[in-house]
């Protein structure tokens, strides 16, 4: 019987290399830097930049871990409450006399359940989208967020305690160093690892990858612990900014936390994306904003103009590729 | 005026990076059963696509009463009265029966627009009868069984009174007795003036039913004969390129100690008291008609669907089974039904897929190591000879036949000691049989304990060295393959008593 | 045997075709319990309240049904709501004169094209809709607070007969009502008994048959997200009526009242399925929340917990009725 | 133009154009909000007159956390003041504490934070006196018998929850020994919700008297509800509310009276005190006068929560009388 010789040698396509989704992001990011440098005499200096990562990388830590969930094909839209109810609970503690360490280490524990129920009664009724089950615990966490602390803020934290939002090693903010190792431990969890690639597989077929022995629920019950996990670091640096915390924190985080990771090229439709670029695009946006923000743009142009740049980065690609299949089919 | 209804020349499609097909020819007369034969991934499925308007050909030109037509979609050739039941069903599982056989010619009150409903539903229960099924209209397609959705499909090629109905292997879901009543309203459809095309790996529905032969190899034409024109051996030789020289290459393997007993196994309400054993080296065929329960209890052992009643050994020891994870490690693996559902990441490359099911024998701690796990994709996509240049090319680009390859390969990554094959040959050209025939019988022969599951029976005979016959969800005969002939296993088949009375192993 | 085998199918067949069970068990349920702790809940006025707050929600959710019955959802349609309110109030301001159905239509008008331009980036330019929609929302919202200028439009800005829209009457019932309840009908017939409705259904359970059956998808994608652009629109319309006042920030983030209330109607996020009677009790559950929590007299601050309670106890027994009775369906034999 | 000032200036301050032309900032709660719009519009006014530069900043969404970016935008910037009108007593401090190191001058107006993160606070009116005159104006509408009933905005808006500590204690006062506050409701600034809390307030307390709405959108909601009902006379509204939105409920009689001050002068007081603090006229301590254009001379008291302030004067009412010279206004 003939046998057919199969290569495992990956073709290098210097087309396709570039054609990835990736590059246009590097392209978008170089633009907006052009162009803010351009417009504000403040933007190109170093501590300004630097200071201003401070400004968004609080969501940023949820950007990571929803990259996953929605790889996974899912959605977690419960990230903001969860934020506010680990905040809360954390401040509450620790104004009832726990250690502040502790106290921390509770508000992680806190996150890291409310994503593990999720994922628990995602996996448990399976009936049920993430999107009804996640927009129902969003209310709840929110709603256990305002029973506790009802129209309070609670704060008075000590004082190192701001060294998270605040603080720098360096010139660099404490902030951005804990953002960058938390993105390449996911980025190598995501690509590097057999947790990952089962992440991809759930995504792309759930069945097969049952009747693969994935342990599907178990790695969905993981991925959205790591979510709320994510969500309390989130309350952590959040709460350190603001040096006090209120039930109404974090209000609607969700949205540009899901916008930040379908920018960075992570489909909805599950099984596609790459945390490099969910990470350009946190960057990209925070530094639109910032820059716009610098010359004073109005809010409402604000809005325009990240609106815009969400379709028509999405766009430009999707027109190319229908031209060239047009081209070959001719 | 020609005398075909419909011919194509010189048709050429190209997907990116493939020839799907290369200046075929094809000529259909009125009033004829006409087999398009072909190795899987020979182009069958794409040119049928092309004569219904579902791709558009690169080159070539289609002659519809000897009139030049284009499609720019399915609608204009259904329009121009071509029918087709696809490959790969393509249901509308949300919606009803008669939804899904009326899509796209519903039946509306000429003034209003209204959708007649009752007619439709009447309509459509009657050619669900005409082809011997009770199936009710209003129920919804998604939970239907595959067999009955292939039944529907081929309802709603009727209902569209098509002068030219495509089947592209209809019959790979169908049991023989269902087989017989497609060929008996193919022969109807036949002798109402409907010319049909014919897509079929099974030998028999060729000899039954079609009077012309057209064979395609790899994207080309190879040629057209009258059936009685060319001997089986030279059609195989037309189809493949050389000789098959033994298609159930048996290899008599030493049958060792009992590897895996099942003992009264059984799920409320779906089957109940299975039991047999199985041996080292030993092929055991789970057969019967479709719905008897067959996956079910394959599932069951793999652990996709646990049971709740009865013991599973394996190896003399007794195991509790709830997840197929539990399943792998104990040494099982299940070659899934459906494969595009069940079996591959259609998006993902051949490799990937391939050791999806083992991503621990080729990781450290949860590393992965890229290399060593393309290494072995590799060596195992070329022992089952999948038809592909890289590891990395995507499984949705593989025809029906080689994806089954590809799943075969997923299995053979694993320490496995026990394999359960389902319907591993559905859909797969005799080149393709022959090869997974032949890893079958060397997995046998190196010792493992291999279920097949099976409707068709020259490959139960020929393959298996047990059988076991199953029926409504109870084991209905358990036979030796030395003492059996066809009869006496669809007597088996079909009976209403128990085991004992068939007689046991 | 056999035929008591699917005799015993068939009725539990019957049972789990009304989907949605479970949901209204819980809405009488809730009802009897809120009726228990305040008397007040079941009386005519209240109910009036009730339906006529709920009014808006529900024509919201047929358009956003068929938006995910196609396998798509809306994030924008808060924001077009706030736009073409805006809009037709600037205009109804300026010509105190204008009927109020000219108005109605401008807001329409508004829609729609707002609703166009999402349809065809999600059905011409391939953009998931998820992205178009969320960059849409921004950009409407942002026109919305441009065209204002920052100010709001206020009810003496607004002539009698504008605000009449949704205070009159029409054959008794509420215009706002009377208007949910033609919309309702207009759907169902227009899911059920065109063409053109089965192949919204269509689209969304299985897109590639869709395409082979001959169905132009990008069509039914536009026409569909364009629906759902005009019924915000005339939302707008109404909401602004009702309210007496067009402001910038007009049912901020209130596209996922209208989500929430297509899912606990049994809209499957994964596309194809949804019925009316579904949306129907989807937007009445909601209604009775939105209604009833004020009513209770608890602590506001555990209101919002309790809504969320609720939603997911809802969620969760429709899912057990649903499973209890499919449980018979998906028994295969009597072993 | 710019040409001829930057003629006139040259000479004078040496090219040194930070000094020529200070940049005063004011960052409202958030975008499109009438009164708000009013009170930028007063600060431009102001601050133009003294020959500077405004900015005028609002957010998208009335939260802390976007204040906070703005804030840091403006401290890049190197603006020389910032007037806030806070979303969050507590949760600016580390940020507005951080641009004060900067030497950028912050004071807040209409709603402040904390003493310790601002120099001074320009006060629309004495909180007691706002709450305290709202009972007296329903003790007055309702004959002093009878329920009343609060609709706030949302439970954590700083302001009206000080407002209503103050109408609470008023209602201490025996004269009031007739009138009951049944219940405190909050429509969290929504339409549609305030509209439900109305409706509920009204088939939970049939006998209720009055309602008072301390919001804006709060009161024209209520208004609204209670003119569909048919309720003139009978329950009685009062409260904060522009005058452009009650115009309509004043005219029907809804709404007997209501109060509220100038937006427009308040962030005109704003900037004169920008102004002064930046220059040093004064500091921010108690006893310190400045001039503040057409308002004439001001002085900076102690404020209640301990840190200073400087008042408009008393909340102004509106009744049928003057309502029409108002309601185009703002
Ligand atoms: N959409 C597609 N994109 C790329 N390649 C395709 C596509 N569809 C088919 N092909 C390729 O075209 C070739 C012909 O496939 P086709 O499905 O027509 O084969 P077939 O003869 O029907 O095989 P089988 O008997 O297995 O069904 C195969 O190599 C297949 O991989
Ligand atoms: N009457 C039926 N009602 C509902 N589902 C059915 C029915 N018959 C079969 N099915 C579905 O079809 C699938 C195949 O059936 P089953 O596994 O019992 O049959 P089998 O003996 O393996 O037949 P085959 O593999 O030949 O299709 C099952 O998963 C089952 O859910
Ligand atoms: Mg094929
Ligand atoms: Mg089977």
């Amino acid at each position: 019987m003939e046998k057919r010789i199969i290569t495992n040698k990956k073709q290098f396509d210097i087309k396709s290399f570039f054609l990835q989704w990736e590059w246009m992001l590097v392209l978008i990011f170089i633009l907006i830097n052009i162009m803010n440098a351009n417009f504000s005499p403040y933007y190109l200096n170093t501590n300004n930049l630097l200071n201003a990562t401070m400004a968004f990388l609080d969501k940023a830590f949820i950007v990571l871990p929803m990259a996953f969930v929605i790889i996974m094909g899912d959605i977690d839209i419960s990230v903001g409450s969860t934020v506010a109810l680990s905040a809360v609970v954390m401040a509450v503690l620790y104004n009832a006399g726990l250690p502040m360490g502790l106290a921390m280490m509770i508000c992680l524990l806190v996150g890291a359940t409310c994503g593990f129920i999720n994922g628990f009664l995602i996996t448990k009724y399976k009936e049920l989208s993430a999107v009804i089950v996640t927009l129902a615990t969003m209310t709840i966490y929110r709603g256990i967020a305002y029973v506790i602390l009802e129209n309070q803020a609670s704060g008075g934290f000590p004082m190192w305690f701001s060294y998270l939002g605040w603080g720098y090693v360096g010139k660099i903010p404490f902030m951005l160093i804990a953002f960058a190792i938390c993105a390449v431990i996911y980025g190598l969890l995501l690509h590097k690892t057999t947790f990952g690639r089962r992440v991809f597989a759930i995504g792309n077929n759930d069945t097969a990858s049952r009747f693969s022995g994935v342990e599907v629920d178990k790695i969905k019950i993981i991925v959205f612990t790591l979510a709320g996990l994510m969500a309390s670091v989130t309350a952590l640096f959040l709460t350190s900014r603001m040096g006090s915390t209120r039930p109404n924190v974090a209000m609607g985080y969700e949205l540009d936390v899901i916008a930040m990771v379908v920018l960075g090229g992570v489909s909805t439709a599950g099984g596609k994306g790459r945390m490099i670029g969910t990470i350009l695009s946190i960057f990209i946006i925070g530094f639109l904003r910032y820059g716009l923000g610098l010359i004073n743009t109005s809010a409402q142009v604000l809005l325009i103009i990240i609106g815009m740049l969400l379709i028509f980065s999405v766009m430009i690609p999707n027109i190319k590729f229908k031209k060239r299949k047009k081209a070959k089919e001719a | 005026m020609s005398n075909y209804v419909l011919e194509l020349n010189g048709i050429t499609k190209i997907f990116p990076g493939v020839k799907a097909l290369d200046n075929v020819h094809f000529q259909l007369k009125p009033g004829e059963i006409h087999a398009l034969m072909g190795e899987n991934g020979a182009g069958k499925s794409t040119f049928i696509k092309i004569i219904t308007g579902v791709h558009s050909p690169d080159e070539g030109k289609m002659l519809l009463n000897g009139e030049e037509v284009t499609f720019d979609n399915p609608r204009d050739a259904q329009k121009l009265g071509i029918a087709a039941i696809y490959q790969h069903v393509t249901c509308y599982p949300d919606l009803t029966v008669t939804e899904n056989i009326f899509m796209g010619h519903e039946k509306v009150d000429k003034t209003t627009k209204r959708i007649l409903w009752k007619q439709m539903h009447a309509e459509a229960k009657e050619l669900l009868e005409e082809l011997g099924s009770s199936i009710d209209p209003r129920s919804q397609m998604g939970t239907l069984s595959v067999a009955q959705q292939q039944i529907v499909e081929i309802a709603k090629a009727l209902s569209t009174k098509a002068k030219i109905i495509i089947m592209d292997e209809p019959t790979a879901a169908l049991t023989n007795r269902e087989s017989e009543e497609l060929y008996r309203i193919t022969e109807k459809l036949r002798d109402d003036g409907a010319s049909i095309i014919f897509i079929s790996h099974r030998f028999e529905d060729m000899y039954r039913l079609a009077s012309k032969v057209t064979v395609f190899r790899d994207g080309k034409y190879i040629g057209t004969w009258g059936i009685n024109e060319v001997s089986k051996e030279d059609f195989i030789v037309a189809m493949v390129g050389r000789e098959v020289t033994q298609l159930f290459p048996k290899i008599e393997a030493k049958i060792g100690k009992e590897i895996l007993r099942l003992e009264g196994l059984g799920k409320t309400g779906h089957f109940a008291d299975v039991s047999f054993t199985l041996h080292e080296g030993e092929i055991l065929a789970l057969t019967g008609l479709v719905g008897a329960g067959r996956t079910e209890v394959c599932q069951a052992i793999f652990g996709i669907m646990p049971y709740n009643q009865g013991k599973v050994y394996v190896e003399g020891q007794e195991v509790t089974i709830k997840s197929p994870k539990d399943s792998i490690q104990l040494g099982i693996g299940y070659l899934p039904e459906d494969r595009q559902q069940q079996g591959l990441m259609l998006q993902w490359g051949i490799g990937r897929n391939i050791t999806l099911p083992t991503l621990e024998k080729y990781s450290k701690k949860g590393w992965l190591l890229e290399s060593k796990e393309d290494e072995v994709a590799k060596t195992l996509a070329e022992k089952v000879n999948v038809k592909a240049n890289s590891i990395f090319d995507l499984a949705s680009s593989l025809s029906g036949g080689n994806q089954q390859k590809v799943v075969v390969a997923k299995l053979l990554t694993a320490d496995l000691k026990i394999i359960i094959l389902d319907e591993p040959t559905k859909g797969v050209d005799v080149g393709a049989k022959a090869a997974i025939y032949e890893i079958m019988g060397e997995l046998a022969s190196q010792g493992y304990g291999v279920v097949m599951v099976s409707s068709e029976m020259p490959e139960v005979l020929g393959m298996s060295d047990k059988i076991v016959v199953m029926k409504e969800g109870r084991v209905t005969g358990i036979l030796d393959n030395k003492d059996v002939t066809q009869e006496t296993i669809l007597k088996a088949a079909m009976v209403n008593k128990t085991t004992e009375d068939v007689g046991s192993l | 045997m056999l035929k008591r085998n699917i005799q015993n199918m068939m009725k539990a067949e019957n049972i789990s075709k009304f989907r949605e069970l479970g949901l209204l068990v819980f809405i009488i349920i809730l009802t009897v319990a809120v009726q228990i702790r305040n008397p007040r809940f079941l009386t005519v006025s209240n109910l009036t309240n009730m339906i006529t707050n709920t009014a808006i929600l529900s024509i919201l959710a047929v358009g956003m049904m068929l938006v995910i019955i196609t396998r798509g959802i809306d994030l924008s349609i808060g924001a077009t709501l706030a736009l073409s309110g805006m809009i037709s109030a600037l205009t109804v301001s300026a010509n105190p004169d204008m009927h109020p159905i000219l108005v109605i239509l401008i807001g329409i008008l508004v829609g729609t094209v707002c609703g166009l331009i999402v349809g065809v980036l999600v059905g011409k330019a391939g953009i998931l809709p998820i992205i178009a929609s969320l960059g849409m929302m921004n950009v409407f919202r942002g026109l919305t607070f441009m065209v204002s200028g920052g100010s709001w439009v206020s009810a003496h800005q607004m002539p009698d007969s504008f605000q009449s829209i949704s205070t009159s009457k029409v054959m008794g019932i509420n215009t706002l009502v009377f208007i949910a309840i033609v919309i309702y009908i207009i759907f169902y017939y227009f899911i059920n008994h065109t063409r053109t409705g089965r192949q919204i259904y269509a689209v969304g359970s299985n897109p590639d048959s869709a395409k082979i059956s001959g169905i132009n998808i990008d069509k039914i994608l536009i026409m569909v997200y364009g629906i759902m652009g005009s019924l915000a629109g005339l939302s707008g319309v109404l909401w602004v009526s009702k309210f007496a006042s067009a402001q910038g920030d007009t049912a901020m983030g209130y596209e996922l009242n209208v989500i929430a209330a297509c899912v606990l109607g049994g809209v499957s996020i994964a596309g194809g399925s949804g019925k009316i009677s579904g949306i129907i009790l989807g937007s009445l559950l909601l209604g009775i929340l939105h209604n009833a929590l004020p009513l209770l007299l608890i602590s506001p601050f555990w209101q919002q917990a309790i809504q969320g309670f609720i939603i997911l106890g809802a969620v969760l027994i429709n899912v057990l009725v649903k499973r209890n009775a499919e449980r018979k369906n998906l028994v295969r034999r009597n072993i | 133009a710019p040409e001829e000032t930057g003629g006139q200036e040259a000479p004078v301050e040496a090219g040194d154009a930070t000094e020529a032309k200070q940049r005063h900032a004011i960052i409202f709660k958030n975008t499109g909000n009438p009164f708000g719009e009013k009170m930028m519009e007063g600060f431009k006014t102001a601050i133009e007159e003294l020959g500077h530069e405004a900015i005028l900043r609002a957010p998208d969404q009335p939260t802390a956390e976007a204040q906070i970016q703005m804030i840091e935008e403006l401290i890049a910037q190197q603006v020389d003041s910032i007037a806030l009108a806070a979303n969050d007593y507590d949760a600016l401090q580390p940020v507005l504490t951080r641009a004060m190191n900067q030497g950028i001058t912050v004071l807040t107006l209409d709603s402040t934070t904390n003493p310790d993160s601002r120099m001074v606070h320009i006060n629309q009116a004495d909180p007691e006196r706002i709450g305290r005159v709202q009972i007296e104006a329903v003790y007055d509408m309702i004959g002093g018998e009878g329920e009343i009933a609060v609709l706030s905005a949302t439970s954590q808006a700083a302001n009206q929850n000080l407002w209503i500590e103050w109408m609470k204690t008023e209602l201490e006062d025996p004269k009031y020994d007739n009138m009951e506050l049944v219940r405190v409701a909050y429509g969290d600034d929504l339409r549609d919700k305030s509209v439900s809390e109305t409706e509920a307030l009204l088939q939970s307390f049939p006998n209720l008297k009055g309602i008072i709405a301390p919001t804006t959108v709060g009161i024209a909601a209520a208004g609204r509800v209670l003119t569909d009902q048919g309720l003139q006379g009978e329950v009685h509204l009062t409260g904060l509310g522009l005058p452009s939105e009650m115009a309509a409920y004043i005219e029907n009689g809804v709404c007997e009276w209501m109060y509220l001050w100038n937006p427009i002068d308040l962030g005109y007081l704003g900037g004169y005190a920008s102004y002064a603090l930046v220059e040093g006229t004064i500091t921010g301590a108690v006893g310190d006068t400045f001039d503040a254009g057409h308002l004439g001379a001001k002085e900076v008291i102690e404020a209640s929560d301990g840190g200073t302030e400087v008042m408009l004067g008393d909340p102004f009412r509106f009744d049928a009388d003057n309502i029409n010279e108002w309601k185009d206004v703002y």
